[in-house]
């Protein structure tokens, strides 16, 4: 992007010209296109491969009449006539109006085009986002977005092999995949970018959105519309892994918590259903059944906690029980405070429940 | 003594002159001290107070930025709490845009147009000035609560059921919606007194085909302002009522909608931005007619492509909602129409390009900033059509590609211009040059402080990185960006601050103004500067599109209109044909009284329901006063002579000359 | 402008956002009547969060969460005795309801001692308050984003509460 | 000193009716503003029609009437009542141009009357919508338009007044028989909108 006036500087003190130096370095150093496991520019599924396809097509053709106007304005100002500011302006000859009308008509029409053909392409890629492709092996999704934290259920015909897990969704590699988004408070947006573009979650209406993952991998995702106080950490984690592995995935999923086996995990398990975590989350398999909070049954099977904010190790876990204020002020979870064999048991208990 | 350059080279003056002139200074001065601050109805201290007040709550919103910056510098910083963060970044965005965008090109406005149609006043003086202090008392409403921890904190569109009262508990958003409901009653008197003005005010000769860019601009943007305010107006009153009184507008549970509340506002939201970016093609056309030396280029297409800006603001408010679940058919079609209104801002620039072309052009900071706004506006339209496409606006909705691109359509596209526009006007305004190394220095400063703060913002949207997060995590890879973002916006503000000492320097030692430093061809320049109370001694007849470089040798003028009473002339719309002489009211204390009556009723209106009626109380008495208090009424109706009836019979000498 | 800084000061209070719970007030209930020599008139004890808008608006959210609705209905009473009316059983002053809360009572009332937070149990009680209109206006939380049930709490009006049966032998002052 | 060729407009009026004067513009532009708000406010009432398969919804307590529709007895006379102050209105214009000013005067005395009894009409149509303001949302915006309407027809009271005031104590001079005409405008324009919205808040319901 060349935005320097070259000729206008050679007026000036090189304290100017530094300075336009320096704006070209770094702007030339913006454009790398960073991977990134939560990048637009790095698609992972057919939905923002199209996108992406889109995006390169209208930086390019952007890029090239960016460069054309701001070329042609740096040329006039090189070319401009010579003449005192005071005297009075002359007018033009019909001649050189006629040309200039010509041009700006061009330039006009060629505007004209270029923007139907970003209408066309952006209209063709927007129906095939939405085609419906036969979802019969596919799966389904439901996610509800909660004031920082995302609620997926994955439902299923026969009730017993329906789960709900939090903040991570485990998905088959190359099978269109539907999410139906509600939202239980305020408006949420839910988006994976490597995957697809945002689809709004708002209370009292239920938007789906499907999207496939070509290849395995971790894709972060994050709420982009603006929810309250942690609007920040409310991310997700999306893991595309084959059928068989997810399969698997699926099955211990659907089975009711470990039972604590060592007598620390029993301790950590009466623990856990004497104190206010009963009255927040639920773990199946114990009379832990509140909804309000994440659902816990396998905690430990998951990589991350408070909506993909901290690693589901030991300490991070003890840090968020003892106190989750410290970490996402504002967040619903109260702190807790446990006596510290209380609270070693607790987190041997909730580190079994794999 | 005011040191008097009149438009009248032809003949000295005579001594009936002198007389008259000290006459009508006497009639047109302003009370002294502070009454004459509150009762003061001439629209150039009206529209100084405005530009004053706008620049205030400017570096207000800078310093907020600043804080977000500071803030967004490097991964997990504890520099605000999340509280704090979204009180901050919310009263920036109001503050700007209600607070300083909408009133600044109004104010500008509300000054240069009666100067550029040859008025000596606007039509509505006292209108005015009341929409003036609701402006001042919302500005002191939000400042006020943001310093005792009330400032609004779900953002300056305040989607609705976060900012509804299940999920914004006590009254920081109502203070926002009644702010709202302050700032729009000021756009509006605002943009009933420009139109009024222009209509019916102009000096004879100045047909509507002869009509400065300036005054189509704001025209223009009055006619938006008009019939796009009543809809953030309702919008904030049905959220008031949400949550004072329980009305159900957005509550799912009984019938109501959160999309109504997005359509609603974003019918208004999008005309806004256009309300604020219009004006400033006002500014650009007169900076590039003058440095130029040359008529604009196409005045025609330039005027319809305003017009056409305005009709098609009106059709693509829904591209703020592509991702929510609409219809897909209705959303190509706002695709089409967001696509669209790109084809006249782009005649709009190649028109520009095409006066400049092969001109001598005067390269002064005024221009400067001109050709800044066409680097940073041409690149922030282009961001625009790609957020147009419905799929692609998908990735980059909500992300900080849409904090870029926004920036560089409204600093690129109106506070460049706006800049370029303080550089051209302060001289009339305050008879003094600001220096032009200072000016060149603020530019530079400005436009690589701004290039390094928002360029880097596409690339971190892209890397997906959301809107109006307080902070990020460390690994995803946007903490280098973003620390460069804030080095950007440190050298954006030295940018600011370098303005802020030109104008302070120029009040002492800058160059002393004349009538027309720039050799410029609108009317304005052909008074003194600062120009005197009552504007023009003699309305001058136009003559051609220029007004001052086609003016013929003889010049003529209008006369006749007294100087006993703030008089001036009202013509009629299309051809200007001179057909009353209307009485303007002087200083009047009511306008102030009305405001407080309306702050009254607003503010208080939060905490109670009766306010409303102490309220109505309160209006119909200062109406009272207002229609019967003014004192100039009681001696026109005496001693004036019987008139004749028939205002429609124009006077044959001018009919006779343009023929 | 007087007229602005004063209403608008009285507010800053109540915007505050309490995230860390502050001290709470410890509340001790004075469980018998039976003391020697005269009754000690008891202070009623200050619930920090009866003055922030966020702490009755937290209140408001848990009492649906932890389905005190349940029993309470929104207020109205069910199984539950009615909130909103005049009438309190063991007393409305924000230690009462309190140690209801932690203790519970006869007849149903579970005890939350070790359930519910300290600082929640604060909360709750604000909002128990708050539905018979004990909470100043501009404090009390506005309608939930639910089903129309009642009016909200920041438009009831206030009822003066009274004892709703005096327990035998005990001489009410 | 050489002669200058000069528009003399010493003799022009004053004041002027119609397009000529400044008030006339001023006067139309705000009721341009209502305008756009009023259409608005017709776009949500049927924009939230949509969320509802009943409307007006059923009635939920039993303790009113079974029957959901707002009655039409006081709407109707309001807009009985207003389309004949029209014809008033109009010889009150006539007798401001004509500048025959005992006309003026009582014709903007009934008026007066003729606003503040459709203001107390006003006051009954609300409880004859059956829904609160707080019960749903189809009260809710029953309520708001006609409360909106409600609030120009006490603007409208209000300047009648003072026009009225002023027509029997003050010079019956041109500015304010100007002034006359632009409340008639005011007018036609506050019985205008009560048609459209009479329309839309009692005959849609029955008929849409």
């Amino acid at each position: 992007m060349t935005n320097s006036k070259r000729h206008i500087l050679n007026g000036y003190g090189n304290g100017q010209r530094l300075l336009a130096v320096l704006l070209l370095i770094t702007v030339s150093l913006t454009t790398s296109c960073g991977g990134g496991l939560q990048s637009a520019l790095n698609p992972a599924g057919p939905q923002s491969q199209h996108i992406s396809q889109l995006w390169w097509f209208m930086l390019i053709v952007c890029t090239v009449v960016f460069v054309v106007v701001l070329g042609v304005t740096l040329v006039l100002l090189v070319k401009k006539a010579q003449g005192s500011p005071d005297e009075l302006p002359e007018r033009e000859s019909a001649e050189s109006q006629r040309r200039k009308a010509f041009i700006v008509v061009a330039a006009t029409a060629a505007t004209i085009v270029i923007l139907g053909a970003f209408l066309v392409d952006s209209f063709l890629v927007g129906r095939g986002l939405t085609a419906a492709l036969d979802r019969k092996q596919g799966v389904v999704i439901e996610v509800t977005g909660h004031q920082w934290w995302w609620e997926v259920r994955y439902p299923d015909v026969d009730a017993s092999s329906i789960f709900t897990t939090a903040n991570e969704i485990h998905i088959p590699v190359g099978v269109p995949v539907t999410f139906t988004l509600k939202a239980s408070d305020v408006i949420h947006s839910f988006w994976v970018p490597n995957l697809h573009g945002k689809k709004d979650l708002i209370p009292g209406k239920v938007s789906t959105i499907w999207l496939q993952a070509d290849k395995p991998g971790i894709y972060r995702g994050q709420c982009a519309e603006y929810c309250g106080h942690q609007h920040a950490h409310m991310a997700l984690w999306i893991f595309a892994e084959p059928r068989e592995q997810f399969d698997e995935w699926r099955r211990n999923q659907i089975q009711s918590a470990v039972k604590p086996a060592s007598d620390s995990e029993k301790r950590g398990q009466q623990v856990f259903l004497t104190s206010t975590c009963v009255t927040c989350h639920t773990i199946n398999g114990t009379s832990a059944g509140a909804n309000i909070g994440p659902n816990l049954t396998h905690v430990a099977s998951r990589n991350t906690i408070a909506a993909a904010t901290l690693p589901n190790d030991r300490d991070h876990l003890a840090s968020w029980v003892d106190d989750s204020q410290q970490i996402k002020p504002g967040n619903r979870m109260p702190p807790n405070k446990f006596r510290p064999e209380e609270m070693q048991a607790l987190l041997d208990y909730l580190q079994s429940l794999k | 003594m005011v040191e008097r350059s009149q438009n009248l080279p032809v003949d000295a003056y005579t001594e009936a002159d002198e007389r008259e002139i000290k006459e009508l200074e006497r009639v047109w001065a302003c009370p002294p001290g502070i009454i004459g601050w509150f009762t003061d109805t001439d629209h150039k201290a009206i529209a100084l107070r405005y530009v004053v007040t706008a620049f205030v709550f400017f570096l207000f919103g800078g310093i907020e930025a600043a804080l977000m910056r500071i803030q967004l510098a490097r991964p997990e910083n504890h520099f605000l709490n999340p509280d704090l963060y979204n009180q901050v970044f919310t009263v920036h965005g109001t503050t700007m845009m209600f607070l300083f965008a909408v009133p600044i090109m109004t104010a500008l406005g509300v000054y240069l147009v009666p100067l550029m149609v040859g008025a000596r006043d606007v039509a509505f003086p006292r209108l005015n000035n009341y929409g003036y202090f609701v402006y001042l008392i919302g500005g002191i409403l939000l400042y006020v609560s943001f310093i005792l921890n009330t400032g609004p904190d779900a953002g300056w569109f305040a989607y609705v059921p976060l900012s509804g009262p299940g999920y914004s508990p006590g009254k920081r958003v109502d203070i926002w919606a009644q702010m709202i409901t302050f700032t729009e009653i000021s756009a509006l008197c605002g943009a009933v007194v420009v139109i009024g003005t222009i209509f019916k005010m102009r000096a004879p000769g100045m047909s509507l085909h002869r009509l400065p860019l300036f005054v189509w601009a704001q025209l223009v943007t009055s006619f938006m302002i008009i019939f796009a305010m009543p809809a953030v107006m309702l919008a904030s009153s049905f959220l008031a009522s949400d949550r004072l009184i329980d009305t159900h507008f957005f509550n799912p549970a009984e019938g109501g909608d959160a999309i109504l509340y997005q359509h609603m506002f974003w019918f208004f939201g999008h005309p806004e931005v256009y309300i604020i970016f219009i004006p400033a093609l006002g500014f650009i056309s007169s900076i590039v007619t003058t440095f130029a030396r040359r008529r604009i280029f196409g005045y025609t297409a330039m005027v319809l492509s305003l017009i056409a800006t305005a009709f098609l603001g009106f059709g693509l408010w829904v591209h703020h909602m592509f991702a929510t679940p609409l219809p897909q058919l209705g959303q190509s079609f706002f695709t089409a129409a967001s696509m669209m209104i790109a084809i006249p801002s782009g005649v709009q620039i190649f028109c520009w390009i095409a006066t400049m072309w092969g001109a001598k052009l005067n390269i002064k900071t005024p221009l400067l900033f001109v050709l800044g706004f066409v680097a940073i506006f041409v690149l922030g339209g282009l961001t625009g059509v790609m957020l147009a496409s419905v799929p692609l606006d998908l990735q980059i909705h909500d992300t900080f590609f849409v904090v870029a691109h926004l920036h560089y359509v409204l600093i690129g596209g109106s506070v460049f211009p706006l800049f370029g526009a303080f550089y051209y006007w302060i001289p009339k305004w305050t008879g003094r040059m600001l220096s032009e190394r200072l000016g060149h220095w603020n530019f530079w400063l400005m436009f690589i402080g701004f290039n390094l703060v928002f360029f880097p913002m596409h690339q971190l949207g892209l890397q997906g990185m959301p809107r109006r997060v307080y902070t990020y995590l460390p690994n995803g890879g946007w903490g280098s960006l973003n620390l460069l973002a804030s080095i950007g916006a440190l050298i954006l503000a030295l940018g600011v601050a370098v303005f802020i000492v030109n104008f302070l320097w120029a009040r002492r030692f800058g160059l002393i103004a004349n009538a027309n430093p720039w050799n410029a061809d609108t009317l304005e320049w052909s008074l003194a500067s600062p120009p005197p109370d009552y504007n023009f001694y003699r309305i001058p007849v136009v003559e051609g599109s220029n007004a001052l470089w086609d003016r013929s040798a003889e010049n003529p003028v209008v006369v006749g209109l007294s100087s006993t009473k703030r008089e001036t002339l009202v013509t009629s719309v299309v051809d200007a044909v001179p057909e009353l002489r209307y009485e303007l009211p002087g200083p009047s204390i009511w306008p102030l009284l009305l405001a407080l009556a309306t702050a009254e009723t607003f503010i208080v209106g939060i905490f109670t329901a009766w306010a409303f009626a102490i309220g109505a109380v309160l209006t119909f008495g200062v109406f009272i006063g207002w229609f019967f208090g003014d004192p100039n009424y009681e001696n026109v109706a005496a001693k004036e002579p019987p008139q004749s009836e028939e205002p429609h019979r124009a006077p044959e000498v001018l009919r006779a000359e343009n023929a | 402008m007087l007229l602005l800084a004063t209403g608008v000061l009285l507010s800053c209070k109540r915007e505050q956002r309490q995230f860390e719970p502050p001290p709470s007030p410890a509340g001790n209930v004075v469980m018998s009547q039976l003391q020697p020599g005269a009754q000690r008139p008891e202070p009623p004890t200050q619930n920090p969060f009866e003055e922030t808008a966020y702490g009755l608006s937290e209140g408001k959210r848990l009492f649906t969460q932890y389905n005190c609705s349940g029993c309470h209905a929104n207020g109205g009473g069910s199984i539950g005795p009615p909130l909103m009316d005049e009438k309190w059983i063991y007393g409305s002053d924000p230690a009462n309801i309190h140690s209801t809360i932690l203790e519970g009572r006869p007849n149903g009332m579970p005890s939350f001692r070790y359930k519910i937070p300290d600082d929640q149990i604060w909360e709750l009680s604000a909002y128990v308050r708050s539905l018979s209109g004990q909470i100043r206006k501009d404090i009390a939380p506005g309608r939930s984003d639910d089903m129309n049930v009642h009016r909200s709490e920041q438009r009831v009006e206030k009822k003066k509460p009274e004892q709703s049966f005096v327990p035998k032998g005990a001489e009410q002052p | 000193m050489s002669t200058r060729t000069a528009i003399d407009v010493s003799n022009l009026p004053h004041h002027g009716f119609d397009t000529f004067d400044t008030i006339w513009w001023g006067n139309n532009l705000l009721l341009a503003i209502e305008t756009s708000m009023f259409v608005l406010l017709i776009a949500t009432y049927y924009y939230l029609r949509q969320n509802f398969n009943l409307w007006p919804p059923p009635l939920a307590q039993l303790t009113a009437p079974l029957d959901p529709l707002p009655d039409l007895s006081f709407g109707t006379a309001n807009l009985v009542l207003l389309l004949l102050s029209c014809g008033l209105m109009f010889w009150v214009d006539l007798s401001a141009r004509r500048e025959s000013r005992a006309g003026a005067q009582i014709g903007l005395v009934i008026c007066l009357l003729i606003g503040a009894i459709a203001i107390v009409l006003r006051s009954f149509e609300f409880s004859a919508v059956k829904f609160r303001w707080d019960s749903n949302a189809y009260g809710s915006i029953v309520w708001f338009i006609l409360g909106m309407h409600m609030f120009h027809l006490i603007t409208l009271s209000c300047e009648t007044l003072l026009l009225t005031i002023w027509s029997w104590t003050r010079p019956f001079d041109m500015k304010h028989r100007v002034d006359i005409t632009a409340l008639a405008v005011y007018w036609y324009w506050v019985v205008g909108i009560w048609i459209v919205l009479y329309s839309v808040i009692y005959l849609t319901p029955r008929f849409g």
